[in-house]
């Protein structure tokens, strides 16, 4: 997970949540698959806030020099 | 034949009768067609009168004027005229009516009318004027150009007029030092060959045409000239049409000739000739020097007016390129602002976008689960149902089983007091399967009877009724 | 029979009733085996009524579990 | 059955609880067979309400957690 | 980028500024991209400014040229 | 520059001043431009700026043939 | 030069002059040519005034030889 993070893009990551969330709601899923796979949702959803969060504070502190400019 | 006369008795006759006649004098109307004066100072004329086309005579008279009349009348006539009194001119005079015997009939002339004289020049002239107008020449000469400088001058004149030694002398020390270039062409300026002497030089000084810039026509010096040859037709023409520009200066007194009106420039006399030539002269040197001011100003003016341009043209460099930057630098921090704000757009959205995500998980999660739990609970509720229903089916089926076993057990006949009868252990039917003496076994309700038959009878079946 | 009763299947007694109450109607059997093949088939009755009873009686029970549930 | 409740499916167990009650209902079965065929319902039918509710258990969890974030 | 301050030209680095805010506006951007678009922007808005100051200095120092003449 | 001097006519000189003049008026030159051609402009006012002063001085001297005459 | 004095008429160097004055006036002129063409003014009012003011054997030689009378 700690690799993947690095490599999952966030736009892949939305799109395999949208993909499972479509599963569940078309009932394509097994409901002992149920767990595993919102487990998965639950992950990405938080590595996306995670990256959200990131690029938050990084961006800020790009802009922060450009103001000062 | 008593009435034959001599020629004197006639001659003495007619004088009478004139004389009684003829006594007072009378004003009469005619031309001079010939004049004489003799030594003694007496003039002779001979006096006519023409058609009206002027082509013919139709009568004539013989004029005398005394010498001690003709002295005083002349230069009354020439002074208030301006013409010598000469043949050709239409004059009124006072005249008695003379016969004599050996001589005829004469008219003395005793006084002069020189107003109908100059009535008639005046006619004349206009009769010569309208000619010109109607030919269309009359401006002819006037609307050429005149070099802007006459520096080359055909002059007419009379050598030995002082006239002509006043313009040359005016002409050649002008005070400016103009060089001018003249050429004589002589001419008599008056008198009966004056028209045509003139036009001859005229000619002449057409064939250098190229040469010159323009023809002086000078005359001046005599007090009573008679300038009656400038009124002249031909001389008029001639001058109209001549194809250099004219200059005159006759040096009339009063009324201007018809030459004078017909040449290009009139001046009055031979030195204001040479002025006009010199005064063009100048005219155009100053006109030059006035270029040439002209020329140094505007100049300096355009030299000025590059050097202001320049000036102008260094002064827009910095505004121009100060407002690009400025403008620039404007569009940069609009840029920078709108970067600033866009990203937090970008990223709540994102934010907003997990925020569905979770939330639809959750539902769709939800929905599944209460389907999935709905689905059980049906089976759930079924499965009873259909158990029950299977085996109230098979009770069913059982008692139909039993019931049917009821209805086709013998037994059941057999209490009834029906019987089965066998020989052999096959069934016995019908009485033709046995004779005789057979054997046959019989099974009741309870036990059996052995029996040995007697006869058989053909009978109808009991319970079917058929034989 | 008490070996039959637990080897003979409910299904196999019921077509042996029919069968047997097909020969009688069809009166194929002779008087003797008529008596025996009427006892045969009150037997296979009695057997099924009880297969009946018994399998009503436990599945009443597990039904009751489930409902109850 | 301890080892089958791990590997059975939910959707399998669905799917033979569903033939069994066809079987029923078009009276494919012998009746001595009915009463393990519906025990097994019975068993199976507790199989996936358990899956179920474990699931439902896991999940919520999970849920709470992503909400908590 | 020292190179590229040589070579980039102005109106080209606005352009640039240009698209990648449409980008961030339609988000058509991966968030993982986010952070070096924003640097990016933030390079050729440096870039930009000071490509105006330098060019203000230079064309102050030839008017001067001009005017001592 | 030499070179040009003796050809580059006064015309066309102040004409191609003008041309830039109005390019920069008109904001169509890219900013990394604008240094050069107003150095290009800054020559041209300087060429022209010496022809006139030439011009002048002979003009000068011709005027002064003239009105000494 | 001399060949001109002989032919330049009065008119002409007015009309020349007038020209080049309607040029300078109108800014017809290239400041280049500025200078060449005030000389050339200078030396028509230089011929003009020479012709004025010198006799010109030719023209005195021709007149000699008419024959007037």
């Amino acid at each position: 997970m700690a690799k993947e993070k690095q490599q999952l893009k966030y736009g892949d990551a939305i799109e395999e949540i949208e993909k499972i969330l479509k599963q569940i709601e078309n009932e394509e899923l097994d409901v002992d698959d149920l767990t595993s796979k919102v487990k998965r949702v639950s992950e990405l959803l938080s590595l996306c806030k995670k990256k959200l969060r990131t690029t938050e504070e990084e961006v800020e502190n790009i802009l922060k020099d450009i103001e000062a400019e | 034949m008593d009435n034959k006369l001599t020629l004197l008795e006639l001659n003495q006759r007619i004088k009478e009768t004139l004389n009684r006649e003829f006594q007072s004098t009378y004003w009469v109307i005619a031309e001079i067609s010939e004049l004489k004066i003799n030594r003694k100072g007496h003039c002779y004329l001979d006096l006519v009168e023409k058609d009206e086309l002027g082509d013919r005579i139709v009568a004539k008279a013989k004029g005398i004027v005394w010498s001690y009349t003709f002295r005083m009348l002349k230069p009354y006539f020439e002074t208030t005229t301006g013409r010598e009194f000469k043949q050709g001119l239409k004059i009124m005079v006072n005249v008695s009516v003379e016969f004599h015997e050996l001589y005829g009939y004469s008219l003395y002339i005793h006084d002069i009318e020189p107003s109908y004289t100059l009535g008639e020049i005046a006619r004349r002239r206009l009769e010569v004027i309208k000619k010109l107008e109607d030919e269309g020449i009359i401006e002819m000469n006037k609307q050429l150009p005149l070099s802007q400088v006459p520096q080359k001058i055909a002059v007419i004149s009379s050598k030995t007029a002082a006239g002509y030694r006043d313009f040359i002398e005016q002409l050649n020390n002008n005070p400016y030092g103009y060089i001018f270039y003249s050429k004589l062409f002589p001419a008599y300026m008056q008198g009966d060959e004056a028209e045509d002497s003139i036009i001859k030089a005229l000619e002449k000084i057409y064939q250098y045409e190229d040469l010159f810039d323009a023809v002086a026509i000078i005359r001046g010096g005599g007090a009573h000239a008679d300038l009656g040859c400038f009124d002249q037709y031909h001389l008029a023409a001639n001058v109209a049409q001549f194809p250099l520009p004219v200059i005159t200066g006759i040096g009339h007194e009063k009324d201007e000739s018809v030459v004078d009106m017909t040449a290009h420039t009139k001046m009055k006399t031979p030195t204001a000739v040479a002025d006009f030539f010199v005064s063009k002269a100048y005219e155009y040197e100053e006109k030059l020097l006035g270029l040439r001011d002209v020329v140094v100003e505007r100049t300096n003016q355009y030299i000025n007016l590059e050097n202001q341009k320049l000036r102008n043209l260094y002064s827009q460099i910095y505004p121009n390129v100060k407002s690009i930057l400025e403008k620039s630098r404007n569009i940069l921090e609009i840029r920078k602002e709108k970067f600033l704000h866009i990203h937090r757009n970008f990223l709540n959205k994102k934010q907003q976008n997990l925020t569905a995500y979770s939330k639809k998980l959750v539902s769709s999660y939800e929905l599944s689960f209460q389907k999935n739990f709905h689905e059980l609970k049906n089976y759930e509720r079924n499965i009873g149902n259909l158990v029950r229903n299977y085996m109230k089916s098979q009770k069913k089926h059982m008692e139909n089983l039993a019931k049917a076993k009821e209805y086709l057990d013998p037994k059941n006949v057999l209490k009834r007091g029906f019987s089965i009868t066998q020989k052999d252990n096959q069934t016995v039917k019908s009485s033709r399967q046995v004779k005789k003496g057979d054997t046959i076994k019989t099974c009741l309700y309870e036990g059996k009877l052995v029996s040995q038959i007697d006869y058989t009878e053909k009978e109808e079946n009991i319970i079917t009724g058929k034989k």
